[in-house]
């Protein structure tokens, strides 16, 4: 018998009218025993509803309407809710998506994660506390013994998302329920977090619901998968199957929307007609950060002299982890942050470095993108009214012309002009996000800054979008600098790609150069790290000596030295912390910064050299030694 | 509430003997206040007159009074403020604490007459122009020092000169000067002649302090010693006071062991302490209160007839006022028995435009008959003086004045004239108000005797005449009564004076307000002078706990 | 902390110094100065003016002032107007009194409060959670003087239990004191509690729609731990707020109980200063209330911060 | 979801995908929105209120009475009492629901719900009390709003000295006890209507301040402030389309304890002796000036209360049905 088996399952929405409006509509499969199911599908498709109801649990608003989740053969919905309440993180532990917002601020992580197994009586504290630390030990987190005393804000995002598996795990569930785990993560993050969830699935030997809309995600962890669209089963199957055979239309829109790997001649390089004589926009010897700035240093400095041009009718990608300063470069560039050193230079014409020194016409020329369209547009103002503004503002239009332009602009993004009646809340997050973008169109600027556009997407949507910009772009010769953290989304459609460490330009050049070697070492884990389509890829990468500098180490901005070293494999230990590396000259434009010649950063990318991973480590836990 | 309001100035004294008997019975029977009060009531008096009646009769047949016995008493209003310097006495706390504390050269009866207290004896000349007073020679402070005539000399001497800042300067101000005769005799001698002059001494401003105790009073607080029946054990401004009885008192002396003296401001709550016997005695019970009291076992109402009224001031000077036809039309719109009956509950007597009322016996003008009710010659005057909207500051100096400016709005619209009542706070109303815009509302307590009281406010040259009203007649008349001893002589004047301010002033005295306060039905003895509450605050030395 | 800590106090002195001013315009524009108040119906002019000069009231207004500004900066808070008691004497008493009767208020209130807060906000929606918003919604809208005046009707008149006002003699034991006390206390507790438990309660829901509460509820954490462990610890700051503002209002705000009480405190002191326009001891009063107001939020502030380990422990 | 959107999707698509576009289109996070729905408990608060508001409008016109009018000499007749029945009753006690039913049957002057302590009818006194109350509160309250918003959310977008000063002023006024404060300004001005609004309102200005200055500083971190900034609005913009929009629901679930504070600061008023002008009928100075009643069992100062009550509780009910969406739907969700 099935260890979790859900039949015909229905759950539907209360409008305020009473009339209830169906968000799954009878949903059926099983898991067994050990085994990891994913449900795949966009926002909207009911993944997370589902996957919820398997701890009997609904989203406030919404209720099960109709079938059964049976867990070893025991419904869990007409469960007595005592029962249901000991079930929950017992038998079956949810990890949600975000840890940041799911870990309570007011509580040490250690006594989060064994609350669950302390409380339903499973362990002592004092088993527990132990039992945390080996899971500590075993998702590879920075010294284990002292981290149970910290509070969620004082350890960093992939960490955290760590800390949701042990905190899930603690009680050896049978059941886990892992929503979108790796979403928010960078890359690099992603792949550690990845490899440490299948390790413990693996030893915990719990079965496990994946929910994501990644299917290269999926593809590394998952044995089994059900493909959903709006609240129904479009297909279902083994993970092989479904990855090499897709036979429903669904999926394969899936599978198209997945990036492909950032190789060399996928960048797009084309002439647009118009000359690179002289750069749309360019960054000249930028130094910012923030705090009170005290001869050119800020009090806490970001970003230390960046070189960027950006021809006419570009696009320029900028790439690197979370904090390392790419968000901050195109906030100097829009003046939302005036750079302590340096200038930004429009079209030969040299900037205010602050906001409100620049006026309305250079304003204009430059347009800011923000990251989260749920936040960039203001939630108390119709669509019209958004777009209208500027289009007021920096036109002058007003009245039946400023309609028209609305009117102009949504077509632009290929929306319907009636979307110009609603509020952004009636939107969905790829709709909002094309709304953001018509925003910063509408004064017909030069350069977009477009900060992490597609990070908070689905891949489909995340995919449509980019193809809006590539439309955009050769429609209206607008120069992008379109930042990301992903380097398959960049490389697809950047003509020139920048990489940005800890605030350093660490590689720069036009994307095909940049994507084939030699690589700066950051570079090259970066383009690893980007999960393939592919069955069996994440053991592989595993394998191969860059992920090893991955490997649980923040960030840290230094004043001297090469940023990178502390994760580098080719450091050379005694100078590369101390001595600002050289920057080396390949090829036309492209610029990598190493203490290694372009030879020697070559030749170290050979053949894939055997790292310990902690796979090897044995664990202290008896049950974990049982299982097979 | 009453059928029969004009009856309810029958007092004790004029119960017939039947009567008498009976209620003695009845409450030697050891009938509860109420009973009485139904008793009488049944014989068709009002409730509050026959409360009055059975007050009285108690304490007619109240035995010897009995010392011992601690109690608390609550006047309405203490202060940072409160004073131990009689000169500046102003509140009904300090008279209170004044009087446990000292004594006066004399001291007053219920019929406003003086009899000996530090003075054993008291004489005008023939043309009442010189006082002689002879002092006590047993008495001593309560700090041990011996009372002499320095101590009255020193007392005197605060209410003279530019630099005094007693309240009762201009009551004494025809005194020229006071003469230390012998070591215990005094003389006082005086511009014109007064033959009140010894009658004013028992006035609670008039206590004798000891020499130069006022001075270290001032400069480090030290309390200042009195011979009074009381010794000042504690002393908090705004908080409270304790006494304790002094055991070597010169005379007789107080029946209580100990009164603790500290005001409840707040009427309703002061209501309240009285019916939960938290406290023994309360001033100045709110008239709407009166029949929940009596309604009450364990507490009583002593409701006393007294002279003191309040009034709306027309000023002759300004405003309206300038315009005899409108003062004439106003004092018409008065239902002088309605405000007695709703307003006062009946705790009052019905006023008639001048300040004198029965309290003053023979000095009240009672062949003057009382102006009546009558819209139609109020309408007739007011069109005559074309004035059609006035506005009145109303102050709540007294309780119900408000009501009363309501009552006379009302009253005024009916024949549509536009009168409005300007609510102004307390504080400040003095300085500001009183005396200032064309119409406000005044209060007075009674004064010692008839002659004062209408010098106070109505003689021309008065420094408080708040009507502007200046009648030389009346300035003359008021001379003649001052030395005049034969009391019919001295009634024809009184009753002139009291016509010529009935018809000329711009006062409107729609009624006189009995004082009004109450006690737990085991205290007894309580004089029943009407000069304030309680007897006149005569109440700490004689009052006794049953 | 300890920086936030002394800037919160500099800048408490400077919110002192703004009250001193307000106050000293506020009374100036008042009609009638201490002296015509104190002789009132029987002031004259020369006895106005010889009070005025006995109490130095003929001095210009902004010289006082700046007498009062230089005493109080020796910690002299100068002489009453009405009375010419020092205002040391006429406060240290009322402010002891005043403390005692917030202090006993707040002991019994806030617990309770936070008790019955918890509560319905553990149960929402229930009948439980709907008495209580429903009765100290009800209490929040009736006047303070009715209440008092009820409770005096039901326990001292009508079942003679408890005295009607809170007068001592001195000297009474611990128990006469809490029974002389009882009807301010009472009233006191209702009127503040009324307003502490609708705070808790909104605090309380204000962060149940946080994410981690659902991960709490995921993870089988039974509904009383969610609230005192999850919740509460996250609710705190807030409420701790409101409760600072309240204990303010028992030092400064309680003149209506204080008055049917005939309880002699601070408030109704202030309030007599301001009838009696006497400057220096209004003034004094207005101190004491704005530094109790400026410590207590920042004592409430410490405690938000202190129960917020981002504040505590920065990263 | 329209087809033209649905379209987008497959912008520059491979063509094998072109059959299925139509199917999958992109979900929107939430439908379109609806107005806003009130609970039973809402509605009847809602009707509550309608019908107070609709008396403050027509009051003088329903009133069997004058405010002013002094129906009978007695104070604190009952409920039903006529002065029919004061003729041959004068005490207390004989004041019975069977006198009242024996003498005043057939009265054309039955106060319903008795005299107040000068002997007006307490029913017609809440019906004119009600222009009084509601019109004074609502106005001080709105005004309070005004200025409160104005300055506090001025305060946090501008900052600096400016947010320094008055936030200063601010914390004085809100350290000294507002009933002082409402005394001096009253004592000063004269407690006309004008006045005592101005007064209820600066003081109760200032804890709006405290709220919208916090709510500002929030909003103004916002990304969509953010972007009007970089877009290069001015101040004025930026605070009346970007912040005060976001502002006000918040603000407004703080509506109705404010209305109710300002209700009660006129009666505590009235309890120094000052507060509205008499005649005038003002529910709050009812309450206090008919206490003297309790005492004789009479409801005259309960029913204001009462009036009062109804009032601030439904428009509290209101707002808390608005803004109920808070927090319990999670925790319903505990076990």
């Amino acid at each position: 018998m099935a260890l979790l088996e859900v039949d015909n399952l229905k759950i539907q929405a209360m409008k305020d009218d009473g009339t209830p409006v169906p968000i799954v509509k009878g949903v059926s499969f099983e898991i067994k025993a050990g085994e990891v199911v994913a449900l795949i599908g966009e926002s909207g498709s009911g993944k997370t509803t589902i996957s919820l109801a398997s701890l009997a649990y609904t989203k406030p608003g919404l209720e099960f309407s109709g079938g059964e989740v049976r867990l070893h053969g025991e419904d869990l919905l007409t469960m007595d809710p005592l029962k249901q309440r000991d079930m929950r993180g017992q038998r079956v532990a949810y990890l949600a998506q975000s840890a940041a917002a799911t870990f309570n601020p007011a509580i040490t992580i250690g006594e989060q994660v064994t609350e669950s197994a302390v409380l339903h009586g499973i362990l002592s504290q004092e088993e527990a506390t132990k039992r945390a630390e080996e899971l500590y030990v075993a998702l590879e987190l920075p010294d284990p013994d002292r981290l149970g005393g910290r509070y969620p804000h004082q350890v960093s995002g992939g960490q955290l998302q760590r800390l949701m598996a042990a905190m899930a795990l603690v009680g050896k569930p049978d059941l886990l329920v892992l929503d979108e785990p790796t979403t928010a993560l960078d890359v690099t993050t992603q792949i550690e977090v990845l490899k440490a969830f299948k390790k413990v699935i693996r030893e915990q030997g719990s079965a496990a619901i994946y929910v994501t809309h990644d299917l290269a995600v999926v593809a590394q962890v998952a044995d089994h998968i059900v493909v959903l669209y709006s609240g129904e089963v479009q297909e279902q199957g083994p993970v092989d199957q479904i990855i090499n055979h897709p036979t429903h239309d669904y999926t394969r829109r899936l599978m198209a929307a997945v990036r492909p790997t950032p190789t060399a001649g996928m960048g797009d390089d084309t002439e647009h007609g118009h000359g690179r004589s002289e750069a749309a926009i360019a960054a000249r010897g930028i130094t910012a950060g923030y705090g009170g700035i005290v001869d050119g240093e800020p009090a806490v400095t970001i970003l230390r002299d960046i070189n960027v041009e950006v021809e006419r009718g570009d696009v320029v990608g900028v790439i690197g982890e979370s904090g390392c300063g790419k968000s901050t470069l195109a906030r100097v560039m829009a003046g939302l942050l005036p750079s302590a050193r340096g200038e930004i230079v429009l079209g030969g014409k040299t900037l205010a470095p602050a906001l409100k020194d620049r006026d309305r016409d250079e304003l204009r020329k430059v347009q800011f993108v923000f990251q989260m369209a749920d936040t960039a547009l203001n939630p108390r103002q119709y669509i019209g009214d958004i777009l209208g503004r500027p289009v007021e503002f920096y036109l002058g239009l007003t009245g039946q012309e400023k309609r028209k332009r609305v009117a102009e602009l949504l077509d632009m993004v290929e929306l319907p002009i009636a979307f110009a009646e609603r509020f952004p809340m009636e939107l969905s997050g790829g709709q909002k996000q094309r709304i953001n973008l018509a925003r910063a169109l509408a004064g017909n600027p030069e350069v977009l800054l477009c900060d992490e556009v597609t990070s908070a997407l689905d891949s489909i949507v995340g995919a449509n979008v980019i193809k809006l910009l590539t439309a955009l772009r050769n429609k209206t010769g607008v120069s992008f600098v379109f930042i990301s953290h992903d380097l398959s989304t960049v490389g697809s459609f950047a003509d020139k790609i920048v990489v940005l460490y800890a605030g350093r330009v660490v590689e720069q050049g036009p994307t095909d150069q940049v994507l084939s070697p030699p690589y700066h070492p950051y570079t090259r884990l970066l383009i690893t790290s980007v999960p393939e389509l592919r069955i069996g890829w994440l053991e592989d990468t595993m394998q191969t000596r860059e992920a090893a500098a991955g490997i649980a180490r923040g960030v840290e901005i230094t004043a001297v030295g090469c940023p990178f070293f502390n994760r580098c494999p080719i450091a050379i230990p005694g100078t590369c912390q101390l001595e600002v590396p050289p920057v080396r000259l390949h090829g036309d434009g492209h610029q990598i910064a190493c203490h290694h010649t372009l030879d020697e950063v070559e030749e170290s990318e050979a053949g894939p050299q055997q790292i310990l991973h902690g796979y090897e480590k044995p664990i202290m836990d008896d049950d974990a030694a049982k299982k097979p | 509430m009453t059928k029969k309001p004009e009856k309810t100035e029958v007092g004790y004294a004029d119960l017939n003997g039947a009567d008498k008997d009976l209620l003695h019975t009845a409450l030697n029977r050891g009938a509860s206040r109420r009973e009485a009060i139904k008793m009488m009531a049944a014989t068709g008096l009002s409730v509050a007159a026959a409360g009055t009646i059975v007050t009285s009769a108690k304490d007619a047949i109240a035995a010897t009074p009995k010392k011992g016995g601690s109690v608390k008493m609550c006047p309405s209003l203490h202060g940072p403020d409160d004073r131990l310097i009689p000169a500046q006495f102003t509140s009904t706390v300090d008279y209170t604490r004044g009087r446990a504390h000292y004594n006066g050269l004399t001291q007053l009866n219920d019929d406003i007459t003086p009899r000996p207290e530090l003075a054993e004896e008291f004489s005008p000349n023939a043309n009442a122009t010189e006082w002689t007073f002879k002092l006590r020679k047993d008495v001593t402070f309560h700090d041990g020092s011996k009372f002499t005539a320095d101590d009255v000399m020193y007392t005197m001497a605060q209410h003279y000169g530019d630099d005094s800042v007693s309240v009762v300067k201009t009551l004494v101000s025809e005194v020229k000067e006071w003469k230390k005769v012998g070591p215990y005799e005094v003389k006082a001698i005086l511009e014109s002649p007064n033959s009140d002059l010894a009658t004013l001494m028992g006035e609670k401003q008039f206590k004798i302090m000891k020499e130069g105790s006022a001075e270290a009073y001032n400069a480090d607080g030290t309390l200042p010693p009195g011979t009074g029946p009381f010794t000042l054990e504690d002393f908090q401004p705004g908080v409270r006071s304790r006494h304790v009885r002094n055991e070597n008192y010169w005379r007789e002396g107080a029946n209580f062991d100990e009164i603790e003296v500290f005001a409840i401001t707040d009427p309703v709550a002061r209501v309240n302490a009285l019916l939960s016997d938290d406290v023994d005695m309360v001033a100045q019970v709110d008239p709407k209160a009166v029949k929940q009291v009596e309604s009450t076992d364990g507490a009583e109402i002593k409701s006393t007839p007294s002279s003191a009224y309040f009034g709306m001031c027309m000023m002759l000077d300004r405003g309206p006022g300038q315009n005899a036809d409108f003062v004439k039309g106003m004092k018409f719109l008065h239902r002088r028995d309605k405000v007695v009956k709703s307003i006062l509950k009946g705790q009052g007597t019905v006023g008639n435009d001048h300040p004198i009322n029965q309290a003053f016996g023979p000095d009240f003008c009672s062949e003057l008959p009382v102006r009546p009710y009558d819209p139609d010659q109020a309408k007739f005057h007011l069109d005559k003086s074309g004035i059609t909207s006035a506005e009145v500051n109303v102050a709540e100096v007294s309780p119900g004045i408000t009501d009363v400016c309501l009552m006379w709005q009302r009253e005024c619209s009916k024949i549509g004239f536009d009168l409005q009542v300007k609510k102004v706070p307390t504080d400040g109303y003095w300085g500001a108000v009183w005396m200032q815009t064309p119409i406000n509302v005044v209060a007075w307590n009674m004064r010692p005797t008839a002659t004062i009281q209408l010098d106070i406010a109505f003689a021309p040259d008065a420094p408080w005449n708040d009507t502007y009203w200046k009648n030389e007649r009346f300035g003359q008349l008021l001379q003649m009564a001052r030395s005049e001893t034969d009391p019919a002589k001295r009634h024809e004047i009184q009753c002139e004076m009291q016509t010529l301010a009935h018809d000329g002033s711009g006062m409107i005295i729609p009624a006189h307000n009995n004082v009004v306060d109450g006690h737990g039905s085991d205290i007894m003895g309580i004089p029943s002078l009407p000069l304030g509450i309680l007897g006149g605050c005569e109440w700490p030395e004689f009052a006794w706990k049953a | 902390m300890g920086p936030m800590i002394f800037r919160r106090i500099v800048i408490g002195f400077i919110t002192l110094w703004v009250v001193s001013v307000i106050v000293f315009f506020g009374l100036s524009i008042l009609p009638g100065d201490a002296a015509a108040i104190q002789l009132g119906q029987a002031a004259t002019e020369e006895s106005l003016a010889a009070l005025r000069a006995q109490l130095g009231l003929d001095r210009p207004a902004y010289i006082r002032y700046f007498t009062w500004l230089g005493g109080m900066a020796t910690g002299d808070m100068g002489i009453s107007n009405a009375g010419g008691a020092t205002i040391a004497s006429l406060i240290d008493f009322r402010l002891i009194k005043t403390l005692e009767l917030g202090g006993i208020v707040a002991v019994i209130s806030v617990p309770l409060s936070i008790f019955l807060g918890l509560a319905a906000a553990m149960y929402p929606g229930t009948w439980l959670d709907r008495i209580l918003t429903f009765g100290t919604m009800s209490l929040v809208a009736v006047p303070e003087f009715l209440i008092a005046t009820f409770l005096v009707l039901i326990f001292a008149v009508k079942l003679q239990w408890m005295p009607s006002i809170a007068y001592m003699s001195g000297g009474e034991s611990l128990w006469e004191w809490l029974h002389a006390l009882a009807m301010p206390i009472l009233t006191l507790v209702i009127v503040v509690s009324a307003q502490m438990i609708r705070m808790t309660r909104a605090g309380i829901l204000n962060v149940m729609n946080s994410p981690y509460i659902e991960m709490a509820i995921l993870k089988g954490v039974a509904r009383k731990r969610i609230i005192l462990r999850h919740a509460l610890f996250n609710a705190i700051g807030p409420i701790i707020n409101v409760i600072a503002l309240n204990l303010a209002y028992l030092v400064s705000g309680v003149v209506i109980v204080e008055t049917i009480f005939a309880y002699s405190g601070l408030a109704k002191l202030m309030i007599d200063g301001v009838q009696t326009r006497d400057f220096p001891l209004v003034q004094a009063c207005a101190m004491i209330f704005c530094g109790t107001y400026v410590l207590l939020l920042l004592t409430a502030d410490i405690g938000a911060i202190l129960s917020n380990p981002r504040l505590r422990k920065p990263k | 979801m329209s087809d033209t959107s649905a379209n987008t999707e497959e912008t520059g698509a491979a063509e094998k995908e072109v059959d299925t576009i139509d199917k999958f289109a992109e979900l929107p996070d939430a439908p379109p929105k609806k107005g806003i729905k009130l609970s039973w408990v809402g509605k009847v608060s809602v009707a509550i209120v309608a019908a107070w508001v609709v008396v403050a409008f027509i009051g003088p016109w329903i009133a069997p009475f004058h405010e002013a009018e002094f129906i009978v000499d007695d104070s604190y007749v009952p409920s039903g009492g006529c002065p029919e029945m004061l003729e041959e009753l004068f005490d207390l006690d004989e004041w019975t629901p069977d006198a009242i039913t024996q003498y005043c049957t057939e009265s054309d002057t039955i106060l319903f719900l008795g005299s107040d302590y000068l002997g007006r009818d307490t029913f017609s006194r809440i019906i004119w009390g009600a222009r009084t109350t509601i019109g004074i509160s609502f106005v001080a309250t709105l005004f309070a709003y005004f200025v409160g918003i104005t300055l506090g959310i001025g305060a946090a977008v501008s900052g600096g000295w400016i947010d320094m000063v008055l936030s200063r002023f601010n914390e004085s006024i809100l350290s000294l006890p507002s009933i002082m404060l409402g005394l001096i300004a009253v004592a000063a001005l004269g407690s006309t209507i004008p006045i005592l609004i101005i007064t209820a309102a600066l003081i109760y200005a200032t804890s709006v301040f405290r709220i919208a200055r916090a709510l500002g500083q929030d909003i103004m971190v916002q990304d969509f402030v953010e972007a009007a900034h970089a877009r290069g609005e001015g101040l004025w913009w930026i605070i009346t389309r970007e912040v005060l929009p976001n502002a006000a629901m918040p603000l407004l679930t703080d509506f109705g304890l404010r209305l109710v504070f300002v209700i009660l600061f006129i009666s505590s008023l009235s309890f120094l002796g000052l507060g509205v002008q008499p005649p005038m009928a003002d529910w709050g100075s009812m309450v206090r000036e008919n206490m003297q009643g309790l005492g004789y069992g009479s409801y005259a100062s309960i029913w204001p209360a009462v009036a009062i009550g109804t009032l601030t509780i439904s428009i509290n009910l209101i707002v808390d049905d608005i803004s109920a969406k808070s927090g319990g739907s999670l925790a319903k969700k505990m076990v």
